[in-house]
């Protein structure tokens, strides 16, 4: 009986090798290959996914990309690289931007690694294949774009569409201000998750908010996989905080703020890619519990707002091809990175990756959040205000089961709440 | 006791006390680690196997329970009992088509209960069970403050519950047939079998328990956060360290140990800083294991774990 | 017209020059010459020329990573089958080789020819010294302090926010040229296989075995057991924190998630595959095993639940590993013989 | 059989207690060089535990073992071993999944092997599986044969015995410690081990000797001491004991005592 198990085992491996996956389909114009390295097991990882599928079905359907005059179709190839699960190696992100490059041959590269760390591991490697990325999801650590500015002739096919850690506190803080005006707060607690990004911005909100008159009350460091928040929401209760500053993009954030309500904590949770409290899921999940969380979804787009006309028409297109509004993080800036990089390849007239990068600091595209710029030298976009100024983020927050967007007010379509036991 | 829970350190909180707060979350978090741990000791203790599949059990309960009664809109207590069946079942049939015919050999265990842990919660992922909108409903909605600190009803459910399967478990094992051949197992297998025990019969019910234990603990955990596949591997960890703490094979030692690496960790939090909390837990398995690797109640086999 | 229920049993004869004794035996002619070398001699220009056959440059890199594995499983089943200490930190020694490889290319500018060799030596001494304590463990025990180790490093680097924190260290050195970094893998996996496979016959390495066998009568020897383990931590570790450093050079970066599980579980379970106790099993099992999840990435997350189910499989059917079974069938064959 | 001034060996008070149980109760006496103590007593008698103590393999609760004046009795075991005090144990210990000669060759490795060159080395030691299979041979291992090859898990009682001899001669022991050499042999074996055990004596070699095979340990042993519930009865020459009452009592009892008396 061992001896036949040994023979079916081994057809099973022949099967496996035989099925070498080779890219065989051979369409009418050779494609741009776009390769995409996704953690698709997760929210920042499937949501960018559907972004590039959605862009790309759409410009194919528009006669695809006008190469130097002849028309050639985009084509998606996603790879899981795992990257956002403990305990799994980045040289398996890594491997897997390589098999893009090396085995499917692809032409660019967009989404990237989704965790920091694998996105400047991985930087290293574009500049050894002299591959342009756009980066569209996840990566908040401003290290990517210091990098780049630093040894810009190493780095200089990275370019980064989405907003970083930086821009997401001077959002937040101008809300603060607001705050203060209109309900006189004053005191501000921070939380956040031990990775490098969210502390990072920690110690940047720390040092502004002091500098501004701010008094922070407490800093609360949480290893990533915590369960229990009790005793950090006790310091801020007992601290007379009327805001907590939330860095945590770990599934137990949920934890947190149902701990918050059910603990009644008199002060505001303003949190920044709050990967739980972004779907539109989290609602019915939390049967109520989330209401008046504000998380900063980096991007316009995430979230229902009239910032171009563009917006609401992404909007309502995810909607209607996927059947679920765009999710949160990464949604809009996956689906504006293929046409900034349309609109390169077609203004460089080829693929050769360094006009394309000249082309690409050129970028001025009136997007789905804002004008959508590089910044020549760090190839991270330039954030504003305004959406007519440039890449325009927005911070939402639950009221009654609805995503309202309340910042910036330029696009917002409703002011922020105080839960019913923090007025006086 | 509590002016020995009183550390005299430097407390960056400039609050006069928060013993009672140290108290009342210390005794939910370890009644927490109780309930990750006692399927996997009452595992280890029987048949001497080593469950690396308890956390993808535990999290596989967690979305049973969440399928009955989001699709089949079961009522929740009944969808409960339903989960941990079936949880028991999946273990039972674990044991009986994977554990029977590698029995004995160690490596070959812990690696063949850990592919099916990681098959499981790779399949789960796979399978859509994704994102982080899975949550089950609070038995009981609200807070309530007990000596000024405020605890929510569900968490002290937890504790109730957590205390209720201790007792049960203390008089499953002493009073019933089955429970007092599992203990008879778990401290001499060949003289268990010698009194007409029969071992393998003894392992798939200990193993069928465990699981039951790891989706009692799941449904009752579960509620005061969300469904996420992750999780499988934190309690895994977790069960790991509690169980070597109290004593590998001891059931009644994992209790203690929790209490032991659940109060540490509150107090960590307190006055080292929450970043160090799992620092702490892995620590306590390190120098357990070093000074008394049997654990505090394990059964001190002097030679057998010491050279 | 023999009745069908007759006894049949399975029975085995030595084939080829096993035929005339237990181990020691004279070579006479090519042909045995050839059935003792054949084997060794296949592996190692199968090794030397797979570069060469693989398809594209993307399967070089995964060659690269399969030797790797094939070190740590190595290291693995050298420390488990011949010093009896089972250890599950395989993560501990690559995560330590990288950083210290890391830290002297970074901070002291050592090209990788330096690095790799000062990042071995002194990795493994850090590795044994914080390992002693646990060295008069044993079975269960040790395997589970040793799964602990690369977990608390990894947390305490996160807490303290230390050698780069979550970011890791980046802009090393990789090697100057593709062939260089390709070969110099292959040729150390081959080094150290052989190199192990004569160390456990010398003296030694018979030491060694002793330890495992029956440690009591070891310290009646007059011999230290916690020295001898310690040396035997010190190769492995060794073997561990060079595929560290290689790591570190091919990818030109170092992180936490060097630290990571998958490094002390992947290299146990093609030690299960290839057979513990052979030393070229472990290494066969890892070029099996990391090619299987390569091929299996088409599959999405599908992939790791295929990965585990062949994994389970080879455990429950083929629990001795292939190159016993293998080495069985070679030296012998089997048939039927009516009882 | 030159008595130097200080004994050889000093065993002062050694207490052993496991939890409360007294396994040895102040038991002292002295070895002195190239003799032959025979210790005897009833099973549970603190003989094993008594072994354990002086090679280290136990520590002690109370007292002192005191070699050549020098108190060891706080050293680990391979101190001791190192010093050249050897014992064999009770339960056969070789290496199962090594050849027989190459069982010898793990106590060759150790530093006292190296520094004294091993059985009749004088100082230099040789290849070590030359060596070993010289000791083997003085002990009855035929030289030709395969037995010295063969796997020590296929090897009869009689040759494990022989081997745990040759393990502690490998050290070129001063003291070698018998625990129960001659039990569970066939009386032909037991008859080839005497004349073995005088060479040794022969060779300048101390041995305490733990046995219940009486009649083989008084043609043997130079002097015998009885434990009882881990306390000395008493210690003298084989006639001095069997007289005694309180042996004959606590231990004897049985009619083989007069039998034995015949014949010695």
């Amino acid at each position: 009986m061992i001896v036949k198990n040994m023979k079916m085992l081994m057809i099973l491996l022949l099967g496996i090798f035989l099925i070498l996956p080779g890219n065989t389909a051979l369409a009418a114009e050779k494609p741009i290959v776009v390769g995409a390295p996704l953690s698709t097991a997760f929210l920042y990882g499937w949501g960018p996914e559907r972004a590039f599928t959605l862009a790309i079905e759409e410009i194919n359907a528009a006669g695809g990309v006008n190469v130097g005059g002849t028309k050639r179709p985009f084509k998606l190839e996603v790879i899981d690289t795992r990257d956002l699960e403990p305990g799994v190696p980045v040289s398996e992100a890594l491997l897997a931007v390589e098999k893009l490059i090396l085995d499917k041959k692809a032409d660019f590269i967009v989404g990237g690694p989704v965790r920091s760390e694998a996105a400047l591991a991985a930087m290293p490697l574009l500049s050894k294949y002299k591959k342009v990325s756009i980066l569209t999801t996840g990566v908040l650590t401003p290290k990517y774009h210091a990098l780049v500015a630093k040894e810009y002739d190493k780095y200089k096919y990275c370019f980064r569409i989405h907003g970083e850690a930086k821009n997401l506190v001077g959002e937040m803080f101008a809300n603060f201000t607001e705050l203060k005006e209109k309900h006189g707060f004053n005191n501000l607690f921070i939380i956040a998750q031990d990775v490098s990004h969210a502390r990072g911005a920690a110690k940047v909100m720390n040092a502004v908010a002091t500098k501004k008159g701010w008094n922070v009350t407490g800093v609360e460091i949480y290893p990533t996989g915590a369960t229990d928040f009790s005793m950090g929401l006790l310091k801020a209760k007992k601290s007379k905080t009327q805001i907590i500053n939330i860095w945590m993009d770990m599934p137990e954030s949920a934890i947190l703020l149902k701990q918050w309500y059910e603990m009644k904590i008199p002060a505001l949770p303003f949190g920044s890619t709050l990967a739980a409290a972004e779907q539109p899921g989290f609602w019915k999940a939390t049967d109520g519990k989330g209401e008046y969380t504000l998380c900063n979804v980096v991007n316009a787009g995430n979230a229902p707002s009239e910032a171009t006309p563009w917006t609401m028409k992404f909007y309502n297109a995810y909607a209607k091809r996927w059947g679920v509004a765009p999710e949160g993080l990464g949604g809009s800036s996956s689906y504006m990175a293929i046409y900034v990089l349309r609109d390169a390849i077609e203004r460089a007239g080829s693929l050769d990756s360094d006009k394309i990068v000249v082309e690409l600091e050129k970028t001025d595209v009136m997007g789905v959040y804002g004008r959508l710029k590089f910044d020549p030298k760090s190839h991270q976009v330039i954030p504003a205000k305004d959406p007519e100024t440039g890449a325009v983020g927005s911070i939402l927050q639950w009221q009654d089961g609805k995503r309202v967007v309340v910042y910036p007010k330029s696009i917002a379509k409703g002011s922020i709440q105080l839960p019913p036991w923090m007025k006086k | 006791m509590l002016d020995a829970l009183r550390l005299q350190p430097v407390s960056r909180l400039s609050f006069p006390d928060n013993t009672m707060h140290i108290l009342i979350y210390g005794t939910i978090n370890s009644v927490a680690l109780a309930l990750f741990a006692l399927g996997f000791a009452m595992v280890y203790g029987v048949s001497r196997l080593p469950n690396f599949a308890h956390g993808a059990l535990y999290v596989t309960s967690g979305f049973i329970t969440w399928t009955f009664i989001n699709t089949l809109e079961l009522n929740y207590f009944i969808s409960i009992l339903l989960a941990m069946l079936v949880t028991g079942i999946i273990g039972a049939l674990i044991y009986q088509f994977v554990l029977i015919r590698i029995r004995g050999m160690e490596i070959s265990e812990i690696m063949a209960t850990y592919a099916i842990g990681l098959a499981i919660l790779e399949g789960l992922r796979w399978g859509g069970f994704r994102g982080l909108t899975y949550t089950l409903p609070a038995f009981i909605e609200g807070s309530t403050e007990i000596a000024g600190v405020s605890v929510d009803y569900q968490r002290l459910l937890v504790v109730g519950i957590g205390a209720a399967v201790v007792a049960v478990l203390w008089l499953f094992t002493h009073y019933t047939r089955i429970g007092l051949a599992l203990r008879g197992m778990a401290q001499d297998e060949r003289a268990a079998m010698m009194l007409g025990i029969d071992s393998d019969l003894m392992a798939l019910a200990a193993m069928g328990f465990g699981s039951m234990l790891a989706a009692l603990g799941a449904v009752v955990l579960l509620p005061l956060g969300n469904i996420v596949v992750e999780a499988g591997y934190n309690v895994l960890i977790l069960a790991i360290a509690v169980c070597i703490v109290g004593g590998l094979g001891s059931w009644i030692g994992a209790v203690l140990a929790a209490f032991i690496i659940g109060f540490a960790q509150i107090l960590t939090v307190v006055y080292l800083g929450a970043h160090y909390q799992m620092v702490v837990a892995l620590l306590a398995i390190i120098i357990t294991l070093i000074l008394r690797p049997s654990g505090l109640f394990g059964l001190q086999k002097e030679l057998e774990e010491r050279v | 017209m023999t009745a069908s229920n007759e006894q049949r049993r399975k029975e085995r004869l030595d084939r080829g020059i096993k035929v005339r004794s237990e181990g020691i035996y004279a070579l006479m002619s090519w042909r045995e010459l050839a059935y003792l070398f054949l084997p060794r001699v296949a592996l190692i220009g199968g090794l030397l020329i797979l570069p060469l056959v693989m398809p594209s440059m993307y399967w070089q890199r995964v060659i690269s990573i399969v030797c790797i594995y094939a070190l740590l499983a190595l290291s693995f089943d050298f420390l488990a089958h011949f010093v009896g200490l089972v250890s599950l930190g395989g993560a501990f020694f690559i995560g330590t080789g990288s950083y210290i490889a890391a830290i002297l290319n970074t901070t002291f500018g050592l090209s990788p020819i330096f690095t790799i060799p000062i990042a071995t030596l002194l990795g493994a001494g850090i590795c044994t010294v914080l390992l002693l304590p646990c060295l008069p463990l044993r079975g269960v025990y040790f395997a589970i302090v040793t799964l602990m180790y690369p977990l608390l490093l990894a947390r305490v680097i996160e807490a303290l926010d230390i050698l780069g924190g979550t970011d890791g260290i980046l802009g090393i050195e990789s090697f100057t040229n593709r062939w260089m970094e390709q070969y110099f893998i292959i040729v150390m996996v081959l080094v150290l296989l052989f190199g192990t496979r004569r160390l456990v016959n010398q003296d030694i390495g018979l030491v060694f075995r002793a330890v495992k066998d029956n440690d009591q009568s070891v310290r009646a020897s007059g011999m230290s057991v916690t020295y001898y383990k310690s040396i035997a931590v010190f190769i492995a570790s060794g073997i561990g924190c060079l595929a560290g450093a290689y790591l570190v050079h091919l990818y030109m970066w170092a992180g936490l998630s060097t630290l990571a599980l998958d490094f002390s579980i992947l290299p146990i379970a093609a030690t299960v595959i290839g057979g513990s106790g052979t030393l070229v099993g472990p290494v066969l099992g890892a070029f099996i095993l990391v090619p299987i999840s390569e091929l299996l990435r088409a599959f999405g997350t599908l992939r790791i639940v295929f990965y585990a189910l062949i994994l389970l499989a080879f455990i429950i059917f083929r629990s001795e590993g292939i190159m016993v079974y293998g080495q069985r069938k070679y030296h012998q064959f089997e048939k039927w013989i009516k009882v | 059989m030159s008595t130097s001034t200080t004994p050889l060996l000093q065993i002062n008070e050694v207490t052993k207690a496991f939890g409360g149980i007294h396994a040895l109760n102040e038991v002292s006496f002295d070895l002195h060089e190239n003799e032959i103590l025979g210790i005897i007593g009833p099973n549970g008698s603190g003989k094993t535990t008594l072994v354990n103590c002086i090679t280290g393999f136990v520590e002690l609760t109370g007292g002192e073992v005191l070699y050549r004046g020098k108190k060891i009795s706080g050293k680990p075991p391979h101190k001791i071993a190192d010093m050249g005090i050897t014992r064999t144990f009770q339960i056969m210990r070789p290496y199962y999944s090594l050849p027989a000669y190459k069982n010898l060759v793990i106590p060759l490795f150790s530093p006292r092997a190296k520094r004294t060159g091993g059985w009749r080395g004088g100082g230099k030691l040789g290849d070590r599986n030359t060596v070993s299979i010289d000791i083997l041979e003085e002990l009855g291992f035929e030289r030709e044969s395969f037995v010295p090859y063969k796997k020590a898990s296929n090897l009869p009682t009689g040759y494990l015995k022989r081997l745990e001899l040759a393990r502690c001669l490998a050290l070129n022991p001063k003291v070698i410690i018998c625990d129960e050499i001659f039990s569970g042999l066939s009386m032909s074996e037991i008859a080839s081990m005497v004349p073995l055990v005088e060479r040794l004596q022969m060779e300048g070699i101390t041995l305490i000797m733990i046995e219940h095979r009486l009649r083989e340990l008084f043609q043997v042993a130079t002097r015998i001491m009885v434990l009882n519930f881990g306390e000395k009865l008493i210690e003298g020459t084989a006639e001095e004991v069997m007289a005694d009452e309180k042996v004959k009592e606590a231990y004897f009892g049985s009619e083989e005592v007069e039998e034995v008396m015949a014949h010695a």
